[in-house]
Formats: C-alpha cells, structure tokens, sequence
C-alpha cells in the first residue's frame, strides 16, 4: 500500500471524527474506488485501517489483537479477489475472441437490405449476446423476385453462430437452383440433418416475394408464425405454416401457402426472441405484440422495427434474453408496381 | 420521526450530492435500515446524483419513505431533462469487462436495491427509480 | 449475516484474545473461506467485527465511528464483489457454449490414426483453451498411400476455430481430387483467399506418404518446419521448405521435397506451439527440443508424443500459450513394407 | 534471531498444519515480514499442508530461511509421496469456473508467492516448492 493511501486515509478518519460529516463519508466512498482502481486488496485495507487508527488515540490491546483475527478472515477474500483478477484477464480474451468472430459472422448477413420499387422494408437483428444464432438472408432473383429466409438455430451463442457459418454455405450452393420455397426447405433440411449435431436443429421461414404482381409464397419449417396485415379488414393474420424444424428428421415434407398483398399490406416475420420476451415474470403475448404493431405501424418500416425493438427492451427493463429478429415487408399504399 | 414524507434536491454540484446523501442516510437511518445498507443507500445516492451532475448537468434526487401496512422502504428517483443515454443496454453492462471501471455504476445500484426501473429518451432525459425495502433482519 | 455466523465468529474472537494461539487464526482463515462460500461481503464482515468487538470490552468511540469510514470503503470493494458474481454467472454460460461448439469442432478431426504396416504413427493435439486453432487431416488413398496435413490457423480460440471449420470443408471438397502436395497447397490458398478474413491466414504442411516405398513427398506453406531423423547418422534435419502461408497472396506458387525413410528414420510435423513454449523469460529453442526428441526417442510413436508433451508442460509450469500439435510418422525398424 | 535455517514438520493431522503454520508465522515475522504477509505465509501453509493431508494422507512441509547478501526470504517445500496430481493442468486452473469454491488452492497461493514449482508423477508423489521474497516496503 502506498505512502500516498495511507496519508489520504488518515486525513479521511481525522476529518471523520473531527466533524462527523457526510462529506467525509463520501470521500472514504470515492477512496474506496480509488483503492480498487489500483487493485489494493480488501487485507490491506483492513490492515492499513488497524496500523493508523493507532496514531488517532489509544487503542486498547484487545481491539489491535482483533484486527490479526479479521486480517486472517479478509485474506481469503483477498484470494477470491486476486482469483477474480486473473478470471477478468481470461474474460476480457474471450471477448476479444468472439468480438472477431462475430464480425467474421456479419459478413455472413447480407449488408443492404433489398430496394424493391413499390415496396418498403425494414429488419432489426440483435444478438442476444455478442455472435447470433439468428440468421436471415435476402436474394435477388430475375423478374422482381426476391427471396427471403429468417431462421433461428437452436439456443444460441457461439455453438449456434458455427452452425449459422454452416448453414449459410448451404444455401449459398442451394441458392443457385431457385427452387420454389417448399422444395428449398426440404434440401436444406437434408443438409443440416447430415451436418449438425443431432441435438440442434434449426427453425426457418423461406419466402419468395413478386414485386410485380405482390404475391408471397413462402413455406415454414418449424418456425414461430409471423403476421401479414390486412389494411382493408385492419386486421392481423398469423402466417402459420406446418412443417419440422430442419434436422429433425431425414425426409421431412414442406407445404407452400400463397398470400396477395393489395397496397399497404404488409408481412412480419419474426423469430421467438420478440415473442418470449419475459415482462415481469411472464412472456409476452402475440396480442401484446400486436397492439405495439398497431400503435406504431404508421411509420416507415425501418422505423417501425426500431421503435418495436426499443420499446421491448424497455419493457423488460433490457434484459434481451434471446436473439431477436423482425423483418418488415410493405406493400407501398400508393402502389407503384404493375398490377 | 422527523423529515420524512419526501425531499427534493435539486443536483448542479459535488456539494448536492454530500446533501442528497446526508438526507438519505437519516432518512433511511430513521425508517429503521441498519448501518450497512445506510452505506449503501448513500452509495446509490452519490451515484445517481453523480451521473445527473457528470452527464446532463442538472437535475433533481426525490426521496421518498414508503409507509405500507406490511413494510416500510425508501425510494430514491433521479430525474434530469439531460440528452438520455444513448445505448442504455451498454450502460447496464456491469463495467467489469471493459476498461476495469469497478465501483457500483447502474449494474451495481440495481443489485443493492430491491427495485429498479429505467426510462431514457435521446434529448428528452433520464428517469432512474429505485426502491429499498426494509428487511426484517435490517432492522438494528 | 446469520446469527450462527456471529456466534462462530465471536467464539474465534474469544478465544483468540484469550490464547493468542495460531489455532484460532487458523480457523479464522477457514471461516473466511466458509463466509465466502456463503457469498457474505466484505462490508457485512467489517459491520460484524465492528458491532461483535462492542460484546467484548468497552470501545473507544473513536474506534467505533472508524468503523463507518471503514464501511464506507468497503461498500465499493463489496459492489465489486457482487459485481463479480454477476460476472461470473456469464463467464460460466460462456464455457457451457464454448464446451459445446468444441465438441462439434472434435468431429471435424479424425478420430483414429492411420493404421499402415511398416509404420508406426503418435499424435498429440491439444489447444491453449477449448477451442483449437491448430488443424490437422489424415486421408486415405489407394496402393497404400495416406496424406497428412498439419496447419495452424492465426490466433486461437473461437476465431481461429470457426476458420479451422471452413478450411475443414475445403480441404474435403478438394481431397477427392487426388492432388499432389503442391498443387493442393495452390488451391486451398485461393480458397482461404477468397473466404477468410484478410487479417487471418494458415501454415500447413501437406504431405502423401507412401508406405510401400516410403518416400514423403510434402509442401509448406509458411509453416513451422518439422524434423527428419535419420537412424543411420543418428541426426535430426528440418524439414524445411518454402512457401507464402495460405491467404496471403491470390496466386502463391508451393514446391514439393522428396524424402525417402530408410528404416526406424522418422517424421516430426509440428505447429509453432510446440517450439513456441516459454519457459523461465525464453522460448525454447529448437535445439533443445531436438534433445528432448533424443531423450525419448527410443519408445513406440505414441508415447513419444505424450512424454514431449508433458515434460515441456512442466518445463513450462504449466502454462500452455498456444495450441499444440506434434505428429511422429516412423517406419518401423525392422520394415515390413516391400522394398 | 532464534528458529531460522529450517524446520521440517510432517503432516499427518490437522493439529500439524497447525504447528506448521505457527512455525512459518514466527519464521517470517523474525525475517522481516509485515503483519499481511505473516498471515499470507501462514495462509500458503495451510493450504500446502492441507492437500498432503486431504490427498496424500502424510507428507512434510520444509520451512527454510533464506539469507542473501541482497534480499532475504521464505521458502516452503510441501512434499509427499501420494499418489500425485492426475491432471496437474487442472489442478492449476482456477476454481472459480467451477461450482464455486473459492479460496486459495494452487491457483492462489502461486498468486502469493513469489515463486512457485510443482513437480508430480502419477504414483510418486508431489513437490511444491514457493518462495517469498521481502521487499523492502514489506519490513514494518
Ligand atoms: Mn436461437
Ligand atoms: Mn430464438
Ligand atoms: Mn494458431
Ligand atoms: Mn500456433
């Protein structure tokens, strides 16, 4: 311990005892952090406090001879300390490593969103940790088409972020064949049922949207509904879908739904981190869900996913326990796609 | 039993926080909390005050004695009109990981009270609500 | 803080100013560690000595008012403390998922060595942390022919793990091609080019031997050289060899190096972890290691790897820096192979 | 300066770490050692003392002054002749991770000390060796 600290202390217990003030208490709260800061530990703490109490008054004998006794007790939580310091070191690695996976992870995501004449999009992606187990892609394919995949790979962090590196080279090969929604989950199931460990698997909703005539075709493996909107009818409709998670069995079979969306329509597509998000001690509802859409649909759709996300996390008082993603696709009010 | 109910300081300097810390600590010396969580309490207050004073310049610590049937317990509110935090999720990161910024900061006042709220707007201020309640082993 | 706590702690206090014997500091040392266990803070057992040394004889109130400024400090290392244990609970999730995603990494590596007569083969790999960034392949070709490929990915730990799966799926694309060392070598650098992060490359040495006439023919790329011994001279070469490491350069040209292994000679391939061992304040130096080599040369393959392994482990007190891997490739003494 | 040089004490109850600890505090309070690192020392004893004991069932600790012409010290050898430690690598690594014992163990008492060797072979028996050095503040 510094000559420094111990003269500090001394002016702290003097000015302390002298005035009984709280700006003293204050300083010793902020000494405190001082002392932490320069990694003092909690023994020589307690040691310094018996050595200059001794230059305040007469300290009876048995008071000093107390102080060996909880010397010996804050040794051990001198240890936890020093144990906690090297922990830290470890820690703070493991976080430089993830922080480069992650970002080895993002330039897996496609960067810009798709920009499609007649239509407005919008997507938020937030890991619930640093590397996601959420994944979504956007393709583009001839004739204003594009696809559209959401997926969420069983739990989450870095088992589920390798996974999601795996799954992304799947379909970047299975992309190339523009196989209609159906046919293209059951290809990938066969993959992931081959490749991944028999204990994960992965929930997906694979659409391909017509600019041109705004026809949504899209099939579900396993996946939480999203919603389509009508505007005429004011009304949310679950995008449900039978269909097995992909690798849960070898063979699984995908059934296409079709949906026409008029003007002002539009498709959410989520995965269950914004549904099973705890509020108090229970999850949120999918009519909850629905009167925040409702409350703040009359915005921009990137806007609208922002304002979504923000307004969940508060109310979970930022605790995201999942990862969460939700992708917004409108059909422009005032179409100005052929129809 | 004097001076409870409620106060209001209002923080623009190091010197209204030792007030709002002062008045705290007797608040919470008179509702019955025992020493340590005097500290505490103290603790929580130099640190919601200090992020008024450090990052929106001014602002006001509301001190409240809660009276119920069955418990009694303090509630501590700091409000400014400051520019709100901008990544609230980063700022409930427990600042251990990072640079080796110890001490209570957020994280840290959330685990010495029993309940925390938070509400935070870009441009339009801070809201941090905290309450204490008393324990029945507290009491000495 | 629990009553039987105080009582246990007021009978140390008891006893210790009674007898002032090493008995009662030493339990006060267990009761530290038992406190501990009960997650009590720091502040709680000053609070506690402070209140119990009032049962034990009349306290100067300068002693006792002290003990507030003592408090006060404490409340910052207990904050940090609870800090800590939050902490800790994240670090522990961390290891569950790393625990995870290195199983599915282990299922990337062979799981048995090449069993060639006339050969005898040892391996060791063993990462730094959970996750290895070191790589390595055994493949099997016809007319008793087996490749092997060592390689160290930049880094370690998850990164280093997630390329490690990528270079995994190249190598298996390409390995049907039947290449020889150097043309292999040529194509997984376009592919690491092409794929990986620009900041992360790989060394490698590949190799095809061939058990009926046993000669080695390898290429390296940028890749800690390994070792020849040759019985007849009793002396170890470098296998050295030039060569860009993978994903430096588009276009990097190998070279391939013919060996022929008379009998007992043998192979050591290596990863830099090996040689990069800090012992005391320096690395080892490859002479040394060519000692130790010597020293435990005379037992089969295998065990000459493990005993390597574990005595630069002591040499270095334990502290592995990098990922390991050593693979010894001998033909047997008295060859049964044709020749 | 009375009990330098050395002393060995065998280890085969909890009464010996005891003496074993006593020995130790009085050899490093007549070296020079300040109260912190006394109980410190007294701390790596019982930790030392304890694993032959828990683990090997007897053994000895070996208390050894050391005298230089620049600096003086401690050294503490526990050996036993065990079955020794399967997995040193994990014995090395801090229990923290795991179910949450704390305390010292290996990990801590190498972070006391100045130096520190382990020597163990499955079936021979273990050695740990550790050393402290006084520094010139640490003389009070
Ligand atoms: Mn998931
Ligand atoms: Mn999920
Ligand atoms: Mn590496
Ligand atoms: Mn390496």
């Amino acid at each position: 311990m510094g000559q420094d600290s111990e003269l500090m202390y001394t002016r702290i217990l003097r000015g302390y005892l002298e005035g009984k003030s709280e700006d003293q208490l204050y300083l010793a709260q902020q000494f405190g952090k001082w002392l932490l800061s320069k990694n003092i530990s909690p023994e020589e703490v307690i040691d310094m406090h018996g050595r200059l109490l001794e230059a305040l008054g007469d300290v009876p004998l048995y008071v000093r001879d107390s102080f060996q006794i909880l010397t010996e007790v804050m040794i051990e939580y001198g240890n936890a300390f020093r144990s906690f310091d090297s922990w830290r070191s470890r820690h703070q690695q493991l976080q430089a490593e993830i922080a480069v996976a992650s970002a080895m992870q993002q330039t897996l995501l496609p960067e810009r969103l798709p920009q499609c004449p007649g239509m407005d999009i919008g997507m938020v992606s937030i890991a619930a940790n640093e590397m996601s187990g959420d994944f979504y892609h956007f393709g583009y394919e001839e004739e204003g088409q594009f696809y559209v995949a959401i997926a969420d790979i069983t739990g989450k962090g870095i088992p589920a972020a390798m996974c999601m590196s795996m799954l992304r080279y799947a379909m970047d090969s299975l992309g190339e064949m523009k196989l209609p929604p159906a046919h293209m989950l059951r290809h990938l199931n066969s993959v992931v049922e081959r490749n991944i460990d028999p204990c994960m698997f992965v929930t997906m909703q694979y659409g391909r949207y017509d600019t041109v005539n705004h026809v949504f075709r899209y099939a579900t493996a396993g996946h939480e509904p999203g919603f389509l909107y009508r505007v005429r009818e004011d009304r949310f409709y679950d995008l449900d879908g039978r269909g097995a998670a992909l690798g849960i069995a070898a063979g699984s079979e995908y059934q296409e739904y079709v949906l026409q969306l008029e003007p002002g329509d539009f498709l959410v597509l989520l995965t269950d981190g914004v549904t099973e998000r705890k509020i108090d001690r229970s999850y949120i509802q999918r009519e909850e869900l629905i009167s925040y859409l409702q409350e703040e649909m009359h915005v921009p759709a990137q806007e609208l996913v922002n304002r979504l996300y923000q307004r969940l996390l508060l109310l979970s008082q930022f605790e995201q326990q999942d990862d969460y993603t939700m992708i917004v696709l409108r059909r422009d009010q005032v179409s100005k796609g052929g129809e | 039993m004097t001076g409870l109910h409620s106060h209001q300081i209002n923080i623009s300097s190091e010197a209204d926080i030792v007030t709002a810390r002062q008045i705290g600590r007797n608040m919470s010396k008179e509702l019955g909390f025992g020493t340590i969580m005097q500290s505490r309490i103290a603790t929580t207050i130099s640190e919601l005050a200090r992020n008024i004073f450090l990052y929106a310049g001014d602002g006001f610590i509301l001190l409240e004695g809660l009276v119920e049937e069955s418990r009694v317990g303090l509630k501590i509110s700091a409000v400014d009109q400051g520019g709100g935090i901008a990544d609230i999720r980063k700022a409930m990161e427990d600042g251990f990981s990072t640079s080796g910024a110890l001490g209570a900061g957020l994280p840290g006042v959330r685990r010495m009270m029993d309940e925390f709220t938070l509400e935070s707007r870009p441009g339009q201020g801070t809201r941090v609500v905290v309450v204490k309640w008393l324990e029945g082993q507290e009491g000495r």
